[in-house]
C-alpha cells in the first residue's frame, strides 16, 4: 500500500501517480459496486439491506490506501469502498454480497459482516459503534507485540453518539495507542441531521476531551484523506497516541433502502451532487472525459465478471449449518 | 404495524403524559414505518428523535417515568438493546424495590425482534427470555395485529416497566383490529385453537406458524391445541396447564435460540404442575438453533423453526415417535 | 431551600448566615454520621460495604442547599452528605443504614440505593454513571410538564470515563435540559488515579465536547460550590440548558471496607487533611473552637438519637419479602 | 481465591500472550484481593488498570485476542457486565460465526457474582443464564478452589470467548489445590457425591449448601447424588441423564432467579433425554426467589436457597411430597 520507490509524479506533494490512478479505478469499482447492487437488490438477487456509500468514496480511496499490509482495519455498515480498498478481492466480496459459500465470510456475514482476518481486516459492523471498543483491545495487543503496526477504525458522525464512542478514545488517549480514528462526517445518522444531534460544530472537537489530536478535513478530496491519515498514522507508529480524524462528506443515496429521504431536500443533495469525489479526483490527476468512460466501462465488466463468478458459486449447504461458531 | 400505531396514537390522544422517544421515529416514521405520521399529529415534543444513544434512550424513558409521565421508548432493533442493559435491569427493573416500594416506573420499551429479513447476526435477535430473567420488568410478546393492540394500550396503562417484543415480519400481518381503544390484560394465555391431541404453546411469529402447522395436521386427523402465552412473565399458566391435562402432551415453540431461552422455563413450569400426572410423553421444545442467525437467505430459513418443522415435530409428538 | 428574606447578612455576598450555620452543622452532622458507621461496621451493626465522604462535605453542603424544595436530587454510591443536605431525616437514614423496616427504603435499600422519592430525592448509586442517563428522562419530563425544576445529578471523576456519561451530556446538551452535572473530583477512582485514567487536566474541559458550559471550582468552599449551583441553576431553569461543574476535592478515607490504600502516599492525604473543609467553613463563619466542640457535641447526640431510634426499629418481616417489586 | 490467583500466575508465566485487564487489578489487587501481588511480579503492562469503562474493557478483551493475544478480563462486580453486553453478546460470541469461520477470539472474562455480603441489587447478581443463551459463548462456573484452577487453565488455553463466572463467598473456601498446572477438561460436568435417592444438580455456591443438605440428609437415610455440571455451557448431560435414570428423582438448584434461569433448560434437558421414562417425580427447581437482592441481612439471607431449604426441598422430593 503505502511507500513507492520509482521516481514518480506525486499529486499534491504525496501520492505516487499510477498509485493514485489505481484509488480512482477503484473509487469507480466501489461506486458501480453500488450501482449494480441497488439494481440487484431492486430485481431479488440480493435481500436484507445495503448501506450505499456514493458520494463518500474519497476517504476510503484516501485512508486505507495510506497504510501498510500488515496494519488493521475496522469498517462500518457503509464500507464496501473500504473493503476493495484494503485489498479485497471483488469476486468473493460479490459472492459474499449474494450469501454464497465462495464469499469471504462462507454467506454467513453478508455486506454487514464481510471481513478478511487473513488480511487483518477484522469486519464490517452491524452495531453503530460497536467497533470502537474493539480498536482499544488491537491497539493494545499491537502495543503488546511491539510490532509498528497501527490500526484504522471508522465510523459515522452518528457513531460518536454513543457510549462505547467515548470509552474507546479515552481508552486509546490514556494508553497512546496506535489507532486511527476515522469519522467519516456524512451530516446524517439515518434520518437525523448533524446539527439535531450535536450541539457543537465538528465531531473534531471532541478530540479535545480525551488530550487527543483532532482535525477536520474534507472527506471529499482523496488527498486531504491520504495525508491527515498518513500523519496520524506516522504519529501513532513512533508510540504518540490516537488521532481523530473527521472527514466530512455526504452520502447520496438514502440510509438503507426503507428510507424515503423525507429528512432533507432535493436540492441540498444535488448541491453536493456537484462536489462528486470521483469527477474531482479525476481532474486533480488530468483524466479527461474519454478515459472516463474507458475506466467506467472497465468497472462495469469488473462486476459483470464478479456477478458471474458469484452467480456460480453454490449456496451454502445446509447441512453445514453450525459449522464456524465454536474454535 | 398500523394497530400498534393506532393504540400509541390513542393513548397519546387521551393521556398527555404520554409520548414516544427514540432513534428516527420522527420524520423517517421509524425503521419499519411503525410511527409514521404521529409526528404530523403531536409534533416533535412527544414524538422524540433522538441521538444513537440507547443507554441514553433508556434512562430518558426511565427518568421520565419516575417522574409522572408515562414514556414509550423505542429500540430500533431488539438487538440494539444490549447498550440499554444496565439502565434497564440495573435501574429501571429495580427501582422500585430498592426505594422500599415506593417509587412507580411506567414505561413500555418496544422493540423490533426476530429474524427473515435478511439482517444478519446483530440485527435478528429474540432476546425475551433475558428480561424474563429480571424481576422487576414485565414481557410481552404479541402475536397479532389485534393482540398488538389492546396489549400495548394494557402496558401504557400498567405501573411497570415493561419490555413489549415486535416481530419483524408480524408488521406486515393483516388481522381484525377494532377501532376504539381496548385493552388485553397483561398475564393472560390466550387458546388460539383449540385440540385435544397436543398442547402447542407458541409465542410472536410462532404462533401463525403454528397454526399454519395445525391446519395440516388436522388434514391428518391430529388436533392441536395452541396456547399463545401474550405476556411471558408473569405468566399465567392455568391455561397452559390444564391443557396439558387434557391433552397429555406439550410442544413448546419459539424463535429464540433454544439453550438457555423461554422454552426451558415453560417446560419446566408445566413440569411442576399437577399436569405432570398427565403427562404421557415429554415436553419438547422445538426453538432457534445454537447460532447466530446467518446472512445467506436459506441458511436464515433453516436456523429457526417453519411450518414444516412443527408440523413434524407435532406429529411425531402425537405418535409418540421421540 | 434557596430563597431568604430575612435582612439578614450574606456570608461570600450570597448565602444568609443562618442557613450557613444550618449548613456547617450538616457537614459536622455528616461526618459524624459517617464516622460513626465505620465503628458500627467494626462492631459488626451493618454490614455490606459503604462509602464514606469525609472530607469532601463542602460538596454536598454548598449543593442541594442552592436549590428548591422542588428540584430533583440523583445522588451516588459516596452520598450520605448530599441525602442530609437535601433533607434527609436522620433517623430513617440510620434505620435504613442499619437495613431496618423505619428505613426510607424499608431496609431493603441500605446505604448505595437510600432514596426519598416523596422528596424528589430520586437515590443513591450503586452503578457508577447510572444515575447519568436517568437525569435526561427526568430533565425531559421537566420540559415535558413545564414546570421550572431542576435536577442536580452528582458523579465521580471516575464516572465520567463511562458511555453513559457521553450520552447523558450530549441529549442533555441537544435538549438544553434543566440539569446541573456536579462532578466530585476526589482525584482517584477507587486506586485510579486521575492522572491514569485522563490526558487531561480537568473534567470540566469535557463540556465543550457537548457545547455544554463546563467549569471547575474548589470543592472544598461551600461558597463556591454554591455559587457555582445557584448560578447553574439560573440558567436551567432560564432554558438556557445543562452546565457541568468539575469541583475538586479529596477523599480521606479508604475507597471502602476493602481498600488498603497502596496507591498513594500518606504524605498526600495528610496535605489534604490540613484543607478540612468544615474547618474552612467554620472559619468564614467565624465559629470558633468551642463554638465548634458544641455543635460537633449535638452532632453526637443527635447521631446517638439516631441510632437509638433505628436499633428500636424492627427488622423486615420475612412474610413480606416479596412487596415492592411490582406496583 | 488463591487457586485462582495461582493459574493466571502459571498462565502468565507460560505464555507470554496471556494478560490481565480489569478495574483496580494492579496495586489494589481486585475488589475482593484475586489479584493481589500479579503486577508486582508480572508489571501493569500485563496487570492492566483501566478506567471505569466496562463496555471498553470487553473491547479491549476483545480486539486483543482477535490479534493474536490471550486476555483475561475482570469485571468487578458481574452485575457490571451491564455495561459490556454489547461487545461481549454482538461482538465477541459472534465474530468467529459472522466471519466465516475463520477467526478465533479466545479470551476469559472473570466475573464475581452472587449474593450474601449486603451489597444489595446492584451487587449481587447471578447472570450466567443470559449467556448460557448466546451462542458462541461457552460460560464456566466453578464450585471449590480445585475445580476453580483447573477450570480456568482450561479456559485460558481454549480458543473461544469464555464467561467465567466466581462466586464472591467462594473466594474464602479453602480446599486442595495442586500446586502445579493442571486443566480441568471444558464441558465435563462432577458427580460431586454418590446416592441413589435422588439427583441434585447444583452450581457455584449451592454445590457446597448441597453437600451440607446431603450430610444431614444421610443421618435421615436419604441418600442424594449431587451432580456439578461445571460448564453450563457446553452442557455435559450424560452424567446427568445416567445419574436420573438411577433416582428417578431431580433436584435443580442455583443462587439466580428462578424464572428465566438455567434450571428450566436442565429441566428441559432431563425431560428430553431419555431419563424421563424412568421420571417418577417431577423435576423440581430450588432458586432464588424473583426478586432485586435486598440490603437487610436476613431478607438477603432468605432470598436464595439455603442449607435448610435444600434439606426440605430434597426431602419431600424423595417422600413424594410435592
Ligand atoms: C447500536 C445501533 N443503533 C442503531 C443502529 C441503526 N442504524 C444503523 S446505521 C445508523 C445510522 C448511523 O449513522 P452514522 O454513524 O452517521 O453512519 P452513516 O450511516 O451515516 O454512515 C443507524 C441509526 C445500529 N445499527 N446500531
Ligand atoms: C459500573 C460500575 N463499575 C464499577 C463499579 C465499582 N466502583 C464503585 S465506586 C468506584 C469508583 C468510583 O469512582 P468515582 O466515580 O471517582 O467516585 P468516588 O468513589 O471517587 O466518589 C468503582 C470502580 C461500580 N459500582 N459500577
Ligand atoms: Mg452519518
Ligand atoms: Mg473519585
Amino acid at each position: 500500500m503505502a511507500g513507492n520507490s520509482k521516481n514518480e509524479k506525486l499529486i499534491g506533494g504525496i501520492l505516487p501517480e499510477s498509485k493514485a490512478r489505481d484509488l480512482l479505478y477503484k473509487m469507480v469499482l466501489t461506486r458501480t459496486f453500488e450501482e449494480n447492487a441497488e439494481e440487484m437488490y431492486a430485481l431479488g438477487k440480493v435481500h436484507g439491506t445495503m448501506h450505499l456509500s456514493i458520494g463518500q468514496e474519497a476517504i476510503a480511496a484516501g485512508s486505507s490506501p495510506a497504510l501498510k499490509k500488515s496494519d488493521y482495519l475496522l469498517n462500518t455498515h457503509r464500507g464496501h469502498g473500504h473493503f476493495l480498498m484494503w485489498g479485497g478481492d471483488l469476486n468473493r466480496m460479490m459472492a459474499e454480497f449474494m450469501g454464497k459459500e465462495a464469499g469471504y465470510c462462507r454467506g454467513r456475514g453478508g455486506s454487514m459482516h464481510i471481513a478478511d482476518v487473513e488480511s487483518n481486516n477484522l469486519g464490517a459492523q452491524g452495531i453503530v459503534a460497536g467497533n470502537l471498543p474493539i480498536s482499544v483491545g488491537v491497539g493494545l495487543s499491537i502495543q503488546m507485540r511491539k510490532t509498528d503496526q497501527v490500526v484504522l477504525t471508522l465510523f459515522g458522525d452518528g457513531a460518536s453518539n454513543e457510549g462505547a464512542f467515548h470509552e474507546s478514545l479515552n481508552m486509546a488517549a490514556i494508553w497512546d495507542l496506535p489507532v486511527i480514528y476515522l469519522c467519516e462526517n456524512n451530516q446524517y445518522a439515518m434520518s437525523m441531521a448533524f446539527e439535531r444531534a450535536f450541539r457543537i460544530e465538528q465531531v473534531s472537537e471532541r478530540a479535545a476531551a480525551y488530550g487527543m489530536v483532532g482535525l477536520t478535513i474534507d472527506g471529499n478530496d482523496v488527498i486531504a484523506v491520504y495525508k491527515a491519515v498518513s500523519e496520524a498514522a506516522e504519529r501513532a507508529r513512533k508510540g504518540n497516541g490516537p488521532t481523530l480524524i473527521e472527514a466530512v462528506t455526504y452520502r447520496w443515496r438514502g440510509h438503507s433502502k426503507s428510507d424515503r429521504q423525507l429528512y432533507r431536500t432535493r436540492e441540498e443533495v444535488k448541491e453536493w451532487m456537484e462536489k462528486d469525489p470521483i469527477q474531482r479526483f479525476a481532474k486533480v490527476l488530468g483524466v479527461n472525459e474519454a478515459q472516463m468512460k474507458e475506466i467506467q466501462a472497465q468497472a462495469k465488466e469488473d462486476i459483470r465478471k464478479a456477478v458471474e463468478f458469484a452467480e456460480a458459486s453454490p449456496e451454502p449447504d445446509v447441512s453445514t449449518i453450525l459449522e464456524g461458531i465454536y474454535a | 404495524m398500523e394497530a400498534l400505531r393506532e393504540g400509541m396514537r390513542q393513548a397519546m390522544q387521551q393521556d398527555e403524559r404520554v409520548f414516544v422517544i427514540g432513534e428516527d421515529i420522527g420524520v423517517y416514521g421509524g425503521a419499519f414505518g411503525v410511527t409514521a405520521g404521529l409526528i404530523d399529529e403531536f409534533g416533535p415534543k412527544r414524538i422524540i428523535d433522538t441521538p444513537i444513544s440507547e443507554a441514553g434512550i433508556a434512562g430518558a424513558v426511565i427518568g421520565a417515568a419516575i417522574t409522572g409521565m408515562r414514556p414509550i421508548g423505542e429500540i430500533q432493533f431488539s438487538d440494539f438493546v444490549v447498550i440499554s442493559m444496565e439502565q434497564l435491569v440495573m435501574q429501571g427493573a429495580k427501582m422500585r424495590f430498592m426505594f422500599g416500594g415506593k417509587a412507580d416506573v411506567p414505561f413500555v420499551m418496544r422493540l423490533a425482534g426476530g429474524s427473515g429479513t435478511g439482517a444478519a447476526a446483530q440485527h435478528s435477535e429474540s432476546l425475551e427470555n433475558w428480561f424474563v430473567h429480571v424481576p422487576g420488568l414485565k414481557v410481552v410478546m404479541p402475536s397479532s395485529p389485534y393482540d398488538a393492540k389492546g396489549l400495548l394500550l394494557a402496558a401504557i396503562q400498567d405501573n411497570n416497566p415493561i419490555m413489549f417484543f415486535e416481530h419483524k415480519l408480524l408488521y406486515k400481518t393483516k388481522g381484525p383490529v377494532p377501532e376504539e381503544m381496548y385493552t388485553i390484560p397483561l398475564g393472560q394465555s390466550h387458546v388460539v385453537r383449540e385440540g385435544k391431541d397436543l398442547t402447542l404453546i407458541a409465542t410472536s411469529i410462532m404462533v401463525s406458524r403454528a397454526q399454519q402447522a395445525a391446519e395440516q395436521l388436522a388434514e391428518e386427523g391430529i388436533e392441536i391445541e395452541i396456547i399463545d402465552p401474550r405476556t411471558l412473565k408473569p405468566l399465567d399458566e392455568k391455561p397452559i396447564v390444564d391443557s396439558v391435562i387434557k391433552t397429555g402432551k406439550a410442544l413448546i415453540v419459539h424463535e429464540a435460540v433454544k439453550t438457555g431461552g423461554f422454552g426451558g422455563e415453560l417446560a419446566a413450569v408445566i413440569m411442576e404442575s399437577e399436569a405432570f400426572a398427565y403427562l404421557d410423553a415429554p415436553v419438547r421444545r422445538l426453538a432457534g438453533l445454537d447460532m447466530p442467525i446467518p446472512y445467506n437467505r436459506n441458511l436464515e430459513y433453516h436456523a429457526v423453526p417453519q411450518v414444516e418443522n412443527i408440523v413434524e415435530e407435532a406429529r411425531k409428538l402425537v405418535k409418540g415417535q421421540y
